[in-house]
């Protein structure tokens, strides 16, 4: 069996009585998609936090390319190479969209405390930006502050900034909400390709997403998981049809 | 039937660029009217507009019989227009009940009410909203509007990041809604979800109002010309 | 873009004039006109300092001045020890600038760096005020430690000096301070627009995003607060021999209040805002204080008509709102 | 040292700490449910004192004065927000500070044009005179009223604050302006009123404390500091929080004056030790500031958790 | 052609009450005299020293002012004077006379028409044996004036300390203290608490109930603040170097010129400018100011008529003068100060010994 890029065992937290999470294990490996699912409030974006590193487990370790990754802070992890989107948008408004692209590049490539070369002529580091943005469809928009980006587009920077820390895993939380069936339509494509650069933990409530892209699904709910397996799997579980899926439309 | 809302070559601007070139749009007395149109459009910007949070350059704005154009905004929603606006907007730091008080107005809609018409929202009472699921939130929105009581219920993206069975929730509660004489502008991506509830739809095009009818019109080249399927 | 070249304009017409007005003032047997430039230079040196605390970080300051003042009195307290010719923490005094301002930068720094390290704990009003409080703190320390002065303060009885330079005469002193200050802008610009400023920028405007794509928000908050604590810190020493004097009100909270004047009057987070903004109030302090007892209330009128109607302050209204590419 | 003194300098501990909590009620409700910092706070603390002492010397009669500055105080606040302030709810807190510290410099001259430049006289009511025997001393029968005042005063706002549709919608607005107005709620009118109740409370605080304290030009940017440690401790928008921040501010500051000083007459002579004693207590309250951020940096008990 | 002096006071914020009896004092001395030697700029210092030097660079070097005048505090006079003396310029001081000033650091260009700081507390000093006081209890703010003014208490008084305090500088609140005083077994306090902490000590100590005698310099029961102290200072005695009641031509005239020109009994600062108005004006009329060593003889000579009757310069030119004891009255409902006895004759301070001048 291949080495999994990210483990998580028997991850615990709690927000007074209520358990967000409840020894939830699960692996991330290679070439994957593991789609997360589970009706609101399971505890998906909870989960996305702790493996970022937002929020501090109760307990349990979280193991990111072979190294216990529990204890660091979100920028160390990030640096590691834990890609994430965020499942409300959360941009840089006053930035341009090709300077938030940007912002991830330079992060990625370290040196913060560079004092004195300029940025805005760092050939390479627009020329990327150009490039990620081409790629998600939004080069056209390259000059605009974000802050007055529609709210699709919004979603499509928040991949292209994921893209751009070409992170060893990618946590996407809810990327197609707010995209059109058209948009829906690309990304699906999109992260299908992506899949091979790095794995990619999905929480979406696309169903038909879901089914076109995951290669395993785990099921969520009150902080449990109460399935994992294929496509198929997943959507014969009647458990899963209950609490999750519901009568198919 | 009566127009309740209607909009009429509306323009509108962000400083300097123009979003909306020209939008018409009328919601009859319990009727359910769909605004479509791809990603940046200018569905939001039309919402935004009648419900008097963006100023309109030129064009009117009618509503229940008088003109709202410069109306401030919280005299348009007490006018009867109660918005579930794109992204939530969940008051963060009050309480789901408190978030659900404050907008409070007197009628059929109560707290009890609202409640049971979304049992989540009465489970987490007490918890503050900004530690609220996704989905979560966005009950609490649709449900804040209704404590407004209003005449129009207009829903920016209302079941974007819901589970399937919520959403099917979510379209039966409106579809209920407007069974008890609710009049309903909507915005929504899943047209397979839409159609179903809306007696016209509207299509936006680069901030303008390209084409309208019922559903039943929409053919799949004017599904794949606007609608990019 | 004419909206950056406008600015670009603005920026050397304010240079410039700072330059010639005084040399004009040198011509005319003026020194009081070249005093008052000096002046203006200091304080927009101070104003610099802040700004990449406040304009570029977000981090609004209201203690800038206990980093004013401990500059200042690095700059008293070793030219004392060097007039008296008694030492210092068991190191000799000294009278020269070019030893005194890298130790002003040095102390004022550490003490930037210790009340940013407890302060960037907090954002938003809490960081307005905790600021606020400690510079309150290091005031009421000078006013109630007798070894310097106390709340009488400390006079430099001969300036100190500066190598080539005779720092009595007015002249000369502008240089240093206007030489001082084009280094400190330039250095502001380049940091602008570096990776570290890029960075600095984002967190203030989303900081959660920052450490998302693996930026550590406090780590490069502390280092713009230090750096800027070092630049104001600078601008106290220089203020120090300007007036000859050094007391504590220079670290009471009225002057930190004067220093996010000056951003604001000026631009914020605009370059050459601190020098435009520094300008205009030593302008208005001098017209207004000897025409009007009340010249405090025109002051404050004037201020409020700034913050209300002309967003972005001088460079603001010249040259139109910011962008960042 | 009795163990009466020491109770006693406890009492003035809390008693001036209640004095604290009436400073910084205003100050903490406008910061916390408009998110609106108001250095002038201690300006309209200023102007509560000067009007309470002009209608007090002018009818005789403290209580009347009392309204008087409270009432001046509500409607200069009224007045700025309307004017002033209600532009700034949407910019960023370095604006709010830039306008408020332009309103003290007005507010203060226009005072010193208004009532001349000497301070002014206020008395306490006659039958707030005198002292009572509490036992361990006699105390001024004002200070008991004072500590009085501040309970009062904390219940009505917690009540207003928490319990109250008003309240909620306050806090709502604070949230998200645009939204509360899109459901209804005229939050302009909502804001003036909260502004003009924060500048009435903070007009009581100084017409209350202006009569065992010196009423003159001035007098309110010491208070406005002061308060703000007491609400960085506490809290910031937290009522209880301000309670508590206040009174151990006033409890550690007392202490420190009382104590310092003798536990440094234990080690060196009298007068320096009186020297080195009082300038650390002039700066424990701040060293204890920093303390409890270190710990909790949202304060005590932060009012968003 | 007049000559220019120009006046950098406080007139703004919570000092602001000081400087304008200053300027008022200056100018009045200035109108009954009907000289036109004198051209007065007047300017706000804000209390801030920064500012205060700014202005006296300003006055100096574009309006070529010869004489400076008028700053209330010690620490402005110490950021001003050192540099204004050292160009050329004449600095009379109507008020605060820090000891740095008159002692090693007094200059020739400095001339100080008040008082020496610590002589107000020595003359409280002495006036305290005066009356007996065995057992006192002393207070004063912690910073340098305030260390002075204890300092200077000490030096005469002969009996025992109950205790000794520092406040803190702008304290409002005095509870703790008052009960510190209670508990001492004090038989009298001495206390200095200039300006709004005078007031607030004063209305806290009048409803403490305690009624132990107080005796102070005049900072806080002069004429400026009375009307706030209000009738809790009735019976404080304290001591100057002047009182409104002194029976002299020069006095009466300038008290009745004062309440008739502002409708207000001067204060102590009031007098002291009156007198450095006075004093300059007659050595204008005896020399060339631009003959500077000429202008400082004269000066010296200070050939006025002084409101507080004799005046003289001592070595370091800081008065040699009387200092009186003074108990705080009310006359027709309007509280003010009556002379009750005197601390010192032709008293000069300690620093004048360590003063190069002879
Ligand atoms: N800080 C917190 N304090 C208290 N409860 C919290 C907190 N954060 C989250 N919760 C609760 O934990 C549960 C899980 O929330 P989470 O956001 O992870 O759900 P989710 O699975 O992402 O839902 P959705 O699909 O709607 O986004 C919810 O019931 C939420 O209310
Ligand atoms: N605050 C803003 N400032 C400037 N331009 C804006 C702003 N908000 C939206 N726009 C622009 O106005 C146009 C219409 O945007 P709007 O949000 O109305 O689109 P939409 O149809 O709701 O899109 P979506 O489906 O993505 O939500 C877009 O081109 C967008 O970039
Ligand atoms: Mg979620
Ligand atoms: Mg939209």
């Amino acid at each position: 069996m291949v080495e999994p890029v990210l483990t998580l065992s028997h991850l615990q937290k709690s927000f007074g009585a209520l358990k967000a999470t409840d020894d939830v294990s699960l692996t991330l490996i290679p070439g994957e998609i593991h789609a997360l699912i589970g009706p609101n409030g399971a505890g998906k974006s909870t989960l996305i936090g702790q493996i970022a590193g937002k929020i501090a487990p109760d307990s349990g370790t979280i193991t990111f390319r072979g190294r216990d990754v529990t204890q660091l802070s979100t920028a160390q992890r990030a640096r590691l190479g834990l890609g994430r989107s965020f499942q409300i948008s959360s941009l840089i408004p006053e930035f341009s969209a090709r300077r938030n692209v940007m912002l991830a590049l330079q992060a990625r490539q370290g040196h913060p405390f560079r004092f004195l070369k300029p940025v805005q002529r760092d050939r390479g580091l627009i020329a990327g930006a150009q490039a990620i943005l081409t790629r998600v469809g939004m080069a056209g928009r390259a000059s605009v502050p974000s802050a007055e980006l529609s709210h699709g587009e919004r979603r499509l920077l928040e991949i292209a900034m994921a893209l751009a820390l070409e992170p060893a895993c990618f946590l996407l939380d809810e990327p197609m909400a707010g995209m059109g069936t058209e948009g829906v339509g690309k990304l699906v494509s999109f992260l299908q390709d992506l899949k091979q650069q790095a794995p990619i933990l999905l929480v979406e409530h696309d169903m038909d997403a879901v089914f076109a892209l995951a290669d395993r699904i785990t099921v969520l709910v009150y902080g449990q998981i109460i399935a994992s397996g294929s496509v198929e799997d997943i959507r014969h579980d009647p458990r899963v049809r209950e609490a999750y899926l519901g009568d198919p439309a | 039937m009566t127009d309740l809302l209607r909009v009429e070559g509306i323009e509108v601007f962000y400083g300097a660029s123009q979003a909306l070139f020209g939008v018409d749009l009328t919601v009859q007395e319990g009727q359910a009217v769909a605004l479509m149109g791809r990603n940046g459009m200018g569905k939001t910007t039309t919402i935004r507009t009648l419900c008097r949070l963006h100023a309109a350059y030129r064009g009117q704005v009618w509503f229940a019989g008088q003109t709202i154009t410069t109306l401030p905004s919280y005299k348009a929603a007490r006018l009867g227009i109660g918005l579930v606006p794109e992204g939530r907007r969940c008051f963060a730091t009050l309480t789901v009940t408190e978030n659900l008080i404050a907008a409070a107005r007197p009628g059929a809609w109560t707290l009890e009410r609202v409640q049971g018409f979304f049992p989540r929202l009465a489970e987490r009472a007490g918890q503050q909203a900004s530690t609220l699921s996704g989905g979560e939130q966005q009950m609490l929105a649709i449900g804040r509007a209704l404590m407004t009581n209003p005449r129009l219920l207009v829903l920016d993206e209302a079941t974007e990041g819901l589970a399937p069975v919520i959403r099917q929730e979510i379209w039966a509660a409106i579809r209920a809604l407007k069974a008890q004489g609710l009049s309903i502008l909507v915005v929504d991506k899943t047209l397979s979800e839409l159609k179903p509830v809306a007696d016209t739809c509207v299509i936006l095009e680069r901030g303008q109002s390209v084409w309208s009818g019922t559903p039943s019109q929409i053919t799949p080249e004017i599904e794949h010309r606007y609608l990019g399927l | 873009m004419p909206e950056k070249s406008r600015e670009y304009a603005v920026n050397a017409v304010l240079a410039l004039g700072l330059l010639l007005v005084p040399l004009w003032a040198l011509w005319a047997g003026e020194p009081f006109t070249i005093t008052l430039a000096t002046r203006i230079a200091i304080l927009a040196l101070a104003g610099v300092g802040l700004n990449i605390a406040l304009g570029l970080g977000g981090m609004v300051s209201f203690g800038h001045a206990a980093y004013f003042g401990i500059g200042a009195y690095v700059a008293g307290i070793l030219a004392q020890h060097a007039f008296l010719n008694t030492p210092v923490l068991g190191l000799p005094g000294s009278n020269q600038m070019l030893t005194i301002w890298p130790i002003a930068m040095l102390i004022s720094g550490v003490m930037a760096t210790a009340i940013g390290a407890l302060s960037l704990r907090t954002s938003g009003i809490f960081f307005i005020m905790i600021t606020l409080a400690f510079a309150q703190m290091v005031f009421y320390f000078a006013i109630s430690w007798p070894a310097y002065g106390g709340e009488d303060g400390l006079p430099i009885y001969v300036r100190n000096q500066f190598p080539g330079l005779n720092t009595m005469r007015p002249w000369d002193l502008f240089l240093v301070a206007f030489g001082v200050l084009m280094a400190g802008l330039a250095f502001s610009a380049l940091l602008r627009g570096s990776r570290f400023g890029a960075a600095l920028m984002a967190i203030r405007q989303n900081p959660e995003r920052a450490a998302a794509v693996g930026i550590n928000p406090y780590g490069v908050q502390l280092t713009a607060f230090a750096i800027s604590g070092m630049i104001t810190g600078l601008a106290g020493a220089l203020m120090a021999d300007l007036t000859r004097f050094t007391s504590p009100s220079m670290m009471a909270w009225p002057m930190s209040g004067e220093l996010i004047v000056i951003i604001i009057l000026g631009g914020t987070g605009r370059l050459f805002g601190p020098v435009a903004g520094a300008a205009i109030l030593v302008g208005f302090e001098v017209t207004f204080g000897g025409m009007t007892e009340h010249w405090k209330l025109w002051l404050g009128l004037v201020l409020l008509g700034a913050v209300l109607f002309a967003r972005g302050g001088l460079i603001g209204l010249i040259a139109g709102k910011e962008r960042h590419g | 040292m009795t163990t009466a003194l020491f109770l006693e300098q406890v009492l003035n501990g809390l008693q001036l700490g209640l004095m604290l909590f009436l400073m910084s009620a205003g100050l903490t409700l406008v910061f916390g449910v408009m998110g609106l910092i108001n250095l002038a706070h201690g300006s309209l603390y200023m102007i509560g004192a000067f009007f309470c002492a002009a209608a007090a010397a002018a009818s005789g009669n403290f209580w009347l004065g009392l309204i008087a500055g409270t009432a001046a105080a509500a409607a200069a606040g009224a007045l700025i927000e309307v004017t002033v302030l209600r532009r700034l709810y949407d910019r960023d807190h370095l604006d709010q500070v830039l306008a408020t510290f332009a309103l003290i410099l007005v507010l203060s001259e226009l005072t010193k044009i208004g009532f001349g430049p000497f301070p002014l006289f206020l008395d306490v009511p006659p039958i707030l005179s005198g002292t009572v025997n509490l036992g361990i001393a006699q105390y001024p029968l004002y200070r008991l009223a004072l500590i009085g005042f501040g309970l009062a005063v904390a219940l009505g706002l917690w009540l207003l604050i928490a319990r109250t549709r008003l309240g909620i919608r306050i806090r709502a607005g604070e949230n998200d302006r645009e939204m509360i107005a899109a459901l209804g709620v005229n939050i302009r009118a909502l804001y003036t009123l909260v502004f003009a109740l924060g500048a009435g409370l903070a007009g009581l605080a100084g017409a209350l404390v202006g009569a065992v304290q010196s009423v003159q030009v001035g007098m309110g940017e010491p208070v406005l500091i002061l308060a703000f440690v007491v609400i960085v401790i506490g809290g910031i928008g937290s009522i209880k929080g301000a309670m508590v921040g206040a009174l151990l501010v006033g409890v550690i500051d007392t202490m420190g004056r009382f104590l310092l000083p003798r536990l440094f007459g234990h080690f060196m002579e009298q007068s320096q030790a009186a020297g080195i004693g009082a300038a650390l207590a002039s700066m424990l309250i701040y060293v204890l500031m920093a303390a409890v951020l270190v710990i909790r940096p949202k304060g005590l008990f932060p009012a968003h958790a | 052609d007049p000559v220019t002096v120009g006046l950098i006071t406080t007139l703004s914020g919570g000092g602001a009450g000081l400087g304008v009896d200053i300027r008022d004092g200056f100018q009045l001395a200035l109108s009954m005299s009907g000289s036109d030697a004198i051209h007065l700029v007047v300017e706000d210092d804000g209390q801030r020293p920064e500012q205060a030097v700014q202005i006296a660079d300003r006055m100096i070097q574009s309006e070529r002012a010869q004489i400076l005048t008028g700053i209330v505090w010690s620490n402005l006079a110490m950021a001003v004077v050192p540099s204004a003396t050292a160009q050329d310029v004449i600095y009379v001081s109507p008020n605060a006379g820090p000891s740095q000033l008159a002692g090693a650091g007094c200059t020739p260009n400095y001339f100080n028409a008040a008082y020496q700081n610590d002589t107000m507390h020595e003359a409280s000093g002495a006036y305290a044996n005066v009356l007996g006081y065995e057992n006192t209890f002393i207070m004063a703010p912690n910073y340098p004036a305030g260390i002075d003014a204890l300092t200077g208490f000490k030096r005469y008084f002969e009996g025992t300390l109950a205790g000794e305090l520092f406040t803190q500088l702008g304290q409002t609140d005095f509870a703790a203290e008052i009960a510190q005083i209670r508990a001492s077994g004090a038989d009298s306090i001495f206390i200095f608490e200039p300006g709004g902490m005078g007031i607030s000590f004063m209305r806290q100590y009048a409803q403490s109930g305690i009624d132990l005698p107080i005796i102070s310099a005049a900072f806080s029961f002069s004429q400026d603040v009375l009307p706030a102290v209000g009738d809790a200072a009735l019976g404080v005695i304290n001591t100057a170097e002047w009182s409104p009641d002194m029976d002299n031509a020069a006095n009466q005239a300038f008290v009745a010129g004062f309440q008739e020109a502002y409708g207000r009994l001067p204060s102590v600062y009031a007098a002291q400018a009156f007198d450095s108005a006075n004093l300059i004006l007659s050595a204008l009329a005896a020399a060339d100011i631009n003959d500077l060593p000429a202008f400082r003889t004269a000066m010296r000579a200070a050939d006025f008529d002084s409101v507080r009757g004799a005046f003289r310069f001592g070595n370091n030119q800081h008065p040699i003068q009387n200092y009186y004891a003074r108990e705080v009255v009310s006359v027709d409902g309007v509280l003010t100060n009556r002379l009750v006895g005197t601390a010192f004759e032709d008293h000069q301070d300690v620093y004048a010994a360590d003063c190069a001048m002879e």
